[in-house]
């Protein structure tokens, strides 16, 4: 055997007295005990790309707060001596077309991408899941007439839709984010809705039921749950998708007002002066890139760390 | 009799987020030609690892084998290569996997899952393939094997699936078939006309057997050997005779004693083991089943005991067989059928 | 299955019903029209035109008269290019957006599947992280960049293709691959997270205790069964194509209906508009319609008209 | 042994029907009769897919019954209920599922899946008060209050069968449905449960409905005994009465391909086989069900549907063997049979 | 009719060969192509033109294609004179308000018809027949006798002033002396039809083919809707010896970048005015490279302010907002396309004088006392807030950006900034919920009247809400007077009026912004952003 080759004379006589036991330990758990959250938490920190990803978030949080400051230029002040000026000391990501500083319109501008980025993920979370978790349990009729509603609303000419709600309702950072969401629920409604129709005849969902657990719990305490990992590839998704829907919708004057600046528009906008002046779409676009590479990063580690078939 | 397969000192580890899984912790085995090995034991105590370590089908990573050898046949298998093991999966060494209900490919007909081993194997056409394939539906006692062959699994009964799983299993007259809990899902009846069916195979093709199973009645219906299996480790084997009649490890009795008798009255209490298996990431340093174990000593919390060779088949991993420690009788629960009968 | 045809069938002309008429109301309430302009027309000239168009008719008689139109597959004339029909339109542009769309779609399948496969295989390894990076800058890179980058290095630098247009092969791949992107790097992302459980089943071990060899394991038996939460995102990604081409068509200058659909909001051009929402919007219906019946195909397990249902 | 005024369940041509598509209905369970008396252990066995869990569920009402009456308590489980008596229903009536892996949610806290009913039902007064009780029936089902705030994938197979059971136990339940509580755990963890259950019985009374095709621990857990067939009833007995005397012919082929855990007598053991191949629920035989397998089969088998007969005291059997105006036309084939 | 059809697929043969050879070509040769073998122009026109119906189109993108397959009595050469074109002879009543025009002798349509007096007459009448709606140009024909009228339904078309005396005379009556008719008539709307081969074929118009029949120096010879255009000289044009351009090439390449790489890889000849734009960013490069190419164009944007909200309601804040602009600033760094800062309404494509304007550029010190003094003037303390508002593009977004710094950091005022959808943007303005929002104008003909008479009356193009009954009492008596200078003279007066009051705040002066390739000579974008390809050639290599 894989022990070393241990010689039996040489253990005491007295090695053979009965052990005198508690009782209750025979029921003993091995293992420490550590809740669901702490013990998925303690599996995430061993993923190294995920905590990177957790401190590129908090650096770029943090940037989005300090970063303008840091640099002693404000993004709005003109400086027509200065237009177009490729990255240097002074200026460390360049100027732009009316001599603004770069760097301090990147960082200010974090803080609107962050925010709408992680603000319409989580909107279109919500209605997403409840909708997906909804259609998915009940089935059936509900089931065809809430997706067939999503169906309508994706038909929706998306434009028109922005352009009316942009003068119902008032100018203003919900008005931007009620935009953002109206469609952008349906791909995790279709995906949670899915999720849900496979999860629902899990015995633990007929557990429930014959605690004479009602609908809603149903759905939401036990089978919403354990949809996480999906969710979480999805959100990840939408994170981009919200931060460039956000430039386009400021396009159309729904968005931040210039010359406060998002990454969106600053990338929409640095478009066309890709062959001239390259560095002002690099940046705001590295930028973007990064965020998602950590909240994927951050969603694989956290679908690993969350996933029961992982767990042992 | 010839040794199909040698086991020795095999060690199989998982690396989890948690800890490294020591999951099978120096185990040894043979298997002789014609001979029908049963793995017998605790859930989570390694059968299945050990078993599909010998396809070395175990993912890696997160598996690993850290150390010990795998003789088929007298070859090396530990040290073939992925392409050489593709030549004695199916054809020398095959398996029947635990679950019967997802080890069909959902969306292939039955007939194609068992027709891909002969083209691979037995360099069969496809006709050919089919051909055999029906023989074998037949064999295994699925009716109607013309319309069935066609079918996908959604389309068979939990039953015929198995018989499916067999039919693959056996398509290419197999040296060594590892069942693994092949009956687990199944009534009695079809069990029955399953192990029936195992056993004319191994009449007629000389096949040898792994068992797996926690049904002592299988094992006791269908088994040469046996092996017990706790914690990573084989803690007792030896013939079924041997194992059934003469058991010398607790954990033997406790499995014995448990199972419900029916020619008993249902009044009094099952034997129970109580407490739960240990921790494979933090396996302990003595015996494994020391903890559940009533007639533990301080000998076994420290030291694994080594093997006491009992009779040329029979040995056994525990230290009351040490003549030091004290003379312990096994419980009347764990006496089976003769012996009872002998004392009553 | 024809009960079940005609059932859905049903269900996607009251889909159709209620996108005419929502996108009617909404175009009813949008500010602006197809005629105005920064010049404004003398009042008697624009008072004809929307004579010319009837939208000096009630707003019932109107809708009215569009469902019917529609019900017979004739979005009527072009307010904004007079002569030219919304029918014309649709016919000339679409086969353009097809074409472009075709390729996309392939493009991303081909590409989209085979990185998460292999970053499945070598799930955790250097390779399944390249993969993932190539993915996330597929999604983090919206297709107007890359298009610009593309047409920049590819075609001014490079010289290798044409900027624009779409007259030959060469000139679809640009455009192509950046529509493609996208749709690639999720389908990637879905793929790899479906095959690592595919590969994590039995039925696999299964194959490979056949003694098959890794390919054959991987696409006969584990492609299938892994491919469908790609099919189902399949049937929104035909349209999201399809209507999300339109930079693209306007970077690359492609002639396609993409353009036609957002140009027309821009242009308040009422028929073109409804035309378009309702053509893209059968489209979506149809593709997923033909999805639920690719499911089948794909999954024998599957069966026509089972709803889950409450049991 | 029991009369009638201790009924707590009956079940009266129970039919439940599952619609697979237009054309065709799989009838899953197909007019069931049976009472189980207060206090005692119903054993229900038989073929896998027969509709052994299909009757537990509809008893319980998580399926609605396609026809037929299951009365709890003299009240019709089935009939169209206020949400206050649904509620207390499913508080007097609870399951025990087959595989505690999956009938445990595994994000959810030990405590807060066996408090979950006494939150549904408001049965606690405050936070400690839940707090307690949880306690109190963890340590009933043997495990402690250490366990309470850890999550089942923590727990080996036995113990999460004990949770599964300290959740139904929670609502202070009268009838218990345990569809095969026991399959999906090793022997010596069976045992655990099996124990449990039993001790539980005699402290608090439970009635249980016991599902599962392991013959011998149902023989030992139960009072009676019924074994089903393709929907149907076959035979009913004494626990006792069925194994030492079975009567249909089904029954008898079960009970003889028992391995025993015996090499000897496993050695010598005559089984009976059955021939031929179980018929699909979709399209089942006229007549009797079995008759495609029976060894005894008759034209009459597959003409008429055999009676519910009580052929002894208690015992009671679906078969034309025991109908007194079928039986001379066996003979011959009991002859050949013996 | 046979060999027609041979022909027509010929030269489609033809054409297409030679693309592709340009094509070759010019990727051979780089960038630095300074001469083509054939007479092939490739330009870009943007988009589909809505409309090839003289009468209907009323965009520039139709009319940049019109103008070359089409000719009206006048062309207007590349001095910027109209001299006689289907018109032999013009002559003009005493009383400016008679025109008589002589059709040209051996003026022909495309198939082989002659161009007559009838053409003309039925094309006018035609835009002016109330049944024929999506005529918006229908106002430029306004200034002929009774056709207002008989546009709106209260006259008849035969009340109409125009009358064709015989198959080539055509008497035109004007309802006043116009002294720009003369150019006028050589603006699309005055084109003529062939009735003929016209009358009763609504669609003759909408694609290229034998139907489309015209009478200009080029032939619609393809048309691929959405993507491009082909023009053939045409033979038998009355000029066609100085004709020098064989085939047009023109592309509808929406986005500016995507032309401009076109344009660098040798596809096209010419990015930029009046076709499409030569995008912002390039244009530095441009300018280094010695390459754009800048004519005036008589046309200014302004940012109106709304008369009716606070504070513009007061003239003084308005003259103060006006001076603190830096206009040279933004031309210089912004627009860069050699527009000129505007400090008066009229552009000096008309007025040369204007260049000067009513008052000096970026005059901070005079804005700030101009502010204090018409903050007391209202008795307000503190300013309201201050609101610009814009459509959304790229260059109106940075012009409102460095305009909100200037009055921030000259007026030390908060100004926020509105950009919205295009529709909604005319919209908002159109119902006045505005305070500042940015326009323009560009001139319909080159005259001062059709920038002052906007804002004759409050509605309408004047979307400042401002009147002045003085203002359009001289331009009412301006509309009698045909005495060149003298009406001059009254006009300037309005226009004084007008710069005094400041409802709107000119930015800058449109200029033709354009680039080209050497070898493309002869082609000028004029002020009116029209462009004539008759006299345009390729120098050739060899
Ligand atoms: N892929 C894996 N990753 C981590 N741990 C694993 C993996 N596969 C098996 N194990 C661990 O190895 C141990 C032995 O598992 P194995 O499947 O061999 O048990 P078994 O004896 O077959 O049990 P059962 O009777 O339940 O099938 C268990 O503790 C299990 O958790
Ligand atoms: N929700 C359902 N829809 C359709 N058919 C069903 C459904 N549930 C069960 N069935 C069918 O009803 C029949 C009886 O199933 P049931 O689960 O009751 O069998 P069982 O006796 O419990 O079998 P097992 O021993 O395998 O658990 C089977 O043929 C099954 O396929
Ligand atoms: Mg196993
Ligand atoms: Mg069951």
């Amino acid at each position: 055997m894989s022990q070393p080759e241990l010689n039996r004379a040489e253990i005491e006589q007295t090695d053979f007295e009965p052990l005198v036991r508690d009782e209750s330990d025979a029921e003993k758990i091995s293992g420490e005990s550590t809740s669901y959250w702490k013990d998925a938490w303690r599996r995430f920190k061993k993923n190294k790309l995920a905590l990177f990803g957790v401190g590129v978030i908090l650096f770029l949080a943090f940037m989005s707060f300090f970063g303008g400051p840091i640099s002693g230029y404000d993004y709005y002040t003109n400086n027509y001596a200065i237009t177009n000026q490729s990255p240097s000391a002074d200026h460390w990501f360049g100027t732009d077309n009316l001599g603004r500083d770069v760097f301090s319109r990147t960082w200010y501008g974090a803080k609107i991408s962050l925010f709408i980025g992680i603000m319409a993920a989580l909107i279109d979370v919500v209605i997403g899941v409840i909708w997906g978790a909804v259609a998915g349990y009940f089935g059936g009729k509900v089931d065809e007439y809430m997706m067939r509603i999503a169906d309508i609303l994706y038909s929706l000419p998306y434009l028109l839709v922005v352009i009316l709600l942009m003068v119902i309702l008032p100018q203003g950072l919900w008005t931007l984010i009620i935009a953002m969401t109206f469609t952008g629920w349906i791909n995790m409604a279709r995906i949670v809705r899915g999720q849900v129709m496979q999860l629902r005849n899990e015995e633990y969902v007929l557990a429930a039921r014959t605690l004479g657990a009602n609908s809603n719990r149903i759905m939401f305490r036990h089978l919403v749950p354990n949809t996480l990992g999906p969710i979480l590839v999805t959100l990840t998704l939408t994170i981009p998708n919200a931060i460039f829907t956000e430039a386009f919708l400021s396009y159309l004057g729904l968005g931040v007002q210039a010359p406060l600046a998002s990454w969106g528009t600053m990338t929409n906008d640095a478009i066309g002066a890709l062959q001239y002046y390259p560095y002002q779409l690099f940046f705001p676009a590295f930028f973007i890139c990064l965020t998602m590479l950590a909240f994927n990063v951050i969603g694989d580690g956290m679908r690993d760390a969350l996933d029961p078939k992982s767990r042992k | 009799m010839k040794k199909v397969l040698e086991v020795k000192d095999l060690n199989v580890f998982f690396d989890t987020y948690k800890a490294e899984v020591q999951a099978v912790r120096g185990v040894s085995f043979d298997v002789h030609e014609k001979e029908t090995l049963a793995i017998v034991g605790e859930s989570g105590s390694g059968k299945s690892v050990t078993s599909q370590s010998i396809m070395k089908l175990i993912p890696m990573p997160p598996g690993k084998f850290a150390g010990g050898s795998i003789k088929f046949n007298g070859e090396e298998l530990l040290d073939k290569s992925e392409k050489q093991m593709e030549d004695i999966r199916g054809k020398e060494i095959s398996m029947i996997f635990q679950d019967p209900m997802t080890s069909l490919n959902p969306t292939m007909t039955v007939g194609k899952q068992i027709a891909e081993s002969l083209i691979k194997h037995q360099n069969m056409s496809k006709s050919q393939a089919r051909k055999r394939g029906l023989e074998l539906l037949e064999l295994v006692g699925i009716p109607n094997p013309d319309a069935r062959i066609d079918q996908y699994p959604h389309e068979y009964s939990g039953g015929m699936r198995q018989r499916a799983m067999i039919a693959i299993a056996l398509a290419c007259n197999p040296k060594l078939l590892i069942a693994d809990e092949p009956t687990t899902a199944l009534d009695v009846t079809i069990q029955a006309q399953i192990l029936d069916l195992m056993r004319d195979l191994q009449d007629k093709v000389n096949t040898s057997i792994i068992l797996i199973t926690h049904d002592l009645g299988v094992v006791a219906n269908a088994a040469h050997r046996v092996a017990v299996m706790y914690g990573g480790k084989i803690v007792e084997t030896g013939t079924v005779d041997e194992i059934f009649y003469n058991p010398t490890h607790p954990y033997t009795w406790g499995l014995l004693g448990s199972m419900p008798d029916l020619d008993r009255d249902g009044e009094e209490e099952l034997q129970a083991i109580p407490g739960t298996p240990p921790d494979l990431s933090d396996p302990p340093k003595g015996c494994p089943f020391a903890a559940r174990c009533p007639y533990a000593m301080k000998v076994c919390e420290n030291h694994m005991p080594d093997y006491f060779e009992l009779s040329d088949t029979q040995k056994s991993a525990c230290w009351l067989l040490d003549e030091r420690s004290p003379k312990v009788e096994p419980p009347e629960s764990a006496k089976v059928g003769g012996s009872k009968r002998d004392e009553e | 299955m024809g009960n079940y045809l005609l059932r859905r069938f049903g269900s996607m002309l009251a889909s159709l019903f209620f996108i005419v008429t929502i996108t009617f109301v909404l175009m009813q309430l949008a500010p602006g029209g197809p005629f105005a302009s920064e010049k404004k027309m003398p009042p008697e000239i624009e008072a004809q035109m929307n004579a010319k168009y009837g939208l000096d008719d009630p707003l019932h008689i109107q809708y009215f008269d569009y469902l019917k139109d529609v019900a017979q597959w004739d979005f009527g004339p072009s307010l904004k290019l007079t002569g030219q029909s919304v029918n014309d339109i649709i016919n000339r542009s679409f086969e353009y957006s097809l074409l472009l769309g075709l390729e996309s779609i392939f493009l991303a399948l081909a590409f989209g599947i085979l990185l998460g496969v292999i970053a499945a295989l070598r799930h955790n390894s250097g390779v399944d992280y390249t993969a993932m990076v190539i993915a996330v800058l597929g999604i983090s890179v919206p297709n107007f960049i890359l298009a610009a980058v593309l047409q920049y290095f590819f075609a001014m630098k490079l010289q290798l293709l044409p900027v624009a247009g779409f007259d030959s092969f060469a000139h679809t791949l640009l455009p192509a691959i950046a529509l493609a992107t996208t749709p690639m790097a999720f389908i990637a992302r879905l793929m790899r997270s479906s095959m690592l459980d595919v590969l994590s089943s039995d039925y696999i071990k299964t194959a490979k205790a056949k003694g098959l060899n890794e390919r054959v394991v991987t696409y006969r038996h584990a492609l299938r069964n892994a491919i469908m939460p790609v099919v189902s995102y399949l049937g929104p990604l035909v349209v999201a194509i399809l209507t999300g081409s339109f930079v693209i068509e306007e970077i690359f200058n492609i002639p396609g209906l993409g353009a036609e659909f957002v140009n027309s909001v821009t242009n308040r051009d009422y028929t073109v508009i409804m035309g378009t929402t309702v053509f893209f919007s059968a489209l979506l219906l149809v593709s997923i319609l033909l999805v639920d019946l690719l499911y089948t195909l794909i999954d024998p397990r599957i069966k026509f008209g089972k709803e889950g249902g409450k049991s | 042994m029991k009369n009638n005024e201790d009924k707590l369940l009956e079940i009266k041509d129970l039919k439940k029907h599952f619609k697979v598509d237009r054309k065709t209905t799989l009838k899953a369970v197909d007019g069931l009769n049976f009472d189980i008396y207060k206090g005692e252990t119903f054993g229900l066995v038989g073929e896998s897919g027969c509709g052994k869990s299909t009757a537990g569920r509809t008893i319980l009402r998580l399926y609605g019954a396609t026809d037929g009456d299951v009365i709890f308590d003299g009240k019709n489980v089935h009939d169209k209920k206020s949400a206050a008596d649904t509620k207390e229903l499913s508080r007097k009536m609870q399951m025990i599922f087959q595989d505690p892996y999956a009938s445990l949610n595994p994000r959810m806290t030990v405590k807060d899946i066996i408090a979950e009913g006494i939150d549904i039902h408001g049965l606690a007064n405050n936070k400690q008060d839940r707090e307690d009780k949880v306690i109190e029936l963890l340590e009933t089902v043997g495990l402690n209050k250490e366990h309470a705030n850890r999550y089942p994938h923590e727990f080996s197979g036995g113990q999460r069968q004990r949770i599964g059971i300290a959740r139904a136990l929670a609502l202070d339940p009268d009838f218990i449905v345990a569809d095969e509580p026991i399959s999906a755990l090793d022997v010596s963890i069976q045992a655990q449960v099996v124990n449990l259950m039993k001790r539980l019985q005699k402290e608090r009374g439970l009635t249980y409905l016991f599902i599962a095709h392991d013959l011998a621990m149902v023989k030992h857990i139960s009072d009676r005994v019924g074994v089903m067939y393709l929907g149907r009833m076959m035979e009913l007995a004494s626990s006792d009465d069925l194994y030492k005397n079975p009567l249909h012919p089904y029954t008898r082929a079960l009970l003889s391909a028992i391995p025993k855990s015996d090499p000897d007598v496993e050695k010598n053991r005559e089984r009976i086989i059955l021939e031929g191949d179980v018929p699909s629920p979709t399209n089942p035989p006229s007549g009797c069900p079995f008759r495609t397998r029976c060894p005894l089969a008759q034209e009459v088998c597959a003409e008429v549907v055999p009676a519910w007969i009580e052929a002894e005291e208690g015992h009671h059997v679906a078969c034309h063997v025991y109908d007194d105006r079928y039986s001379d036309q066996f003979d011959a084939a009991k002859q050949a049979m013996s | 009719a046979c060999s027609g059809g041979d022909s027509e697929e010929d030269t489609n043969n033809n054409s297409e060969g030679e693309t592709e050879s340009n094509q070759s070509e010019g990727e051979g040769e780089g960038e630095e192509t300074a001469s083509k073998s054939e007479q092939v122009l490739n330009v870009n026109i943007k988009e589909e033109p809505p409309s090839l119906h003289p009468g209907l189109a009323s965009d520039t993108t139709s009319s940049s294609v019109l103008d070359q397959v089409f000719e009206g009595l006048t062309r207007i050469n590349p001095q910027g004179e109209a001299e006689e074109a289907m018109a032999e002879d013009i002559q003009v009543s005493d009383d400016q308000k008679t025109y008589t025009f002589t059709i040209r002798e051996g003026a022909t349509w495309s198939n082989g018809d002659p161009v007559t007096a009838q053409d003309f007459e039925f094309a006018w009448k035609w835009v002016l027949n109330p049944d024929n709606a999506e005529t918006d140009y229908a106002y430029q024909l306004y200034p002929i006798k009774n056709a207002e009228a008989a546009k709106s339904g209260e006259a008849s078309l035969d009340e109409v002033g125009i009358t064709a005396k015989d198959d080539k005379t055509l008497v035109v009556e004007l309802e006043q002396p116009t002294p720009y008719f003369e150019k006028l008539t050589a603006f699309h709307t005055y084109y003529p039809v062939n009735k003929n081969a016209v009358e009763g074929n609504d669609e003759w118009y909408t694609d290229a083919g034998e139907q489309y029949v015209t009478n200009g120096p080029f032939l619609l010879d393809s048309w691929t809707h959405k993507d491009k255009i082909v023009l053939k000289k045409n033979p038998d044009y009355w000029d066609a010896e100085n004709v020098s351009l064989e085939t047009v090439n023109m592309f509808m390449v929406e986005n500016e970048n995507t032309a401009l790489n076109m344009f660098k890889n040798g596809e096209l000849d010419w990015v930029g005015s009046p076709f499409d734009s030569v995008p912002l960013a390039a244009m530095d490069q441009l300018k280094q490279e010695d390459k754009l190419n800048i004519s005036p164009l008589a046309g200014v944007y302004y940012y109106a302010f709304n008369v009716e909200k606070e504070p513009f309601n007061n003239a003084k804040i308005r003259r103060a907002f006006a001076l603190a602009i830096n206009r040279q600033a933004i031309v210089e760094n912004i627009t860069k396309g050699g527009q000129l800062p505007a400090m008066a309404l009229v552009p000096p494509t008309i007025w040369e004088e204007n260049e000067e304007g009513y008052f000096e550029d970026n005059n901070v010190e005079k804005a700030k006392q101009l502010l204090e003094e018409g903050l007391e003037e209202e008795g307000l303390s503190e300013l309201p807030k201050v609101t610009i508002s814009y459509n959304t593009s790229e260059a109106h977004a940075a012009i409102a950006q460095a305009i909100q710094d200037m009055w921030r950091q000259n007026l030390g005022v908060d100004v926020e900034l509105a950009n919205e959808e295009w529709q909604v943007y005319l919209d908002t303005m159109g119902n006045g919920n505005f305070q500042v929002g940015r326009m323009g104008w560009l001139a319909d003909f080159n005259d001062a009247i059709n920038f002052l008479e906007i804002f004759q009356s409050k509605g309408g193009n004047n979307y400042t809400n401002w009147e002045s009954e003085e203002y359009a009492s001289l331009l009412e008596e301006s509309r009698t007077i045909t005495d060149p200078e003298e009406r001059k003279s009254v006009l300037k007066e309005a226009e004084q009026i007008f710069m005094d009051e400041l409802p709107l705040a000119p930015i800058y002066f449109y200029t033709n912004v354009y680039t080209k390739k050497d070898y493309v000579k002869d082609v000028k974008p004029s002020a009116m952003g029209s462009i004539n390809l008759k006299y345009g050639s390729i120098e050739s290599a060899e």
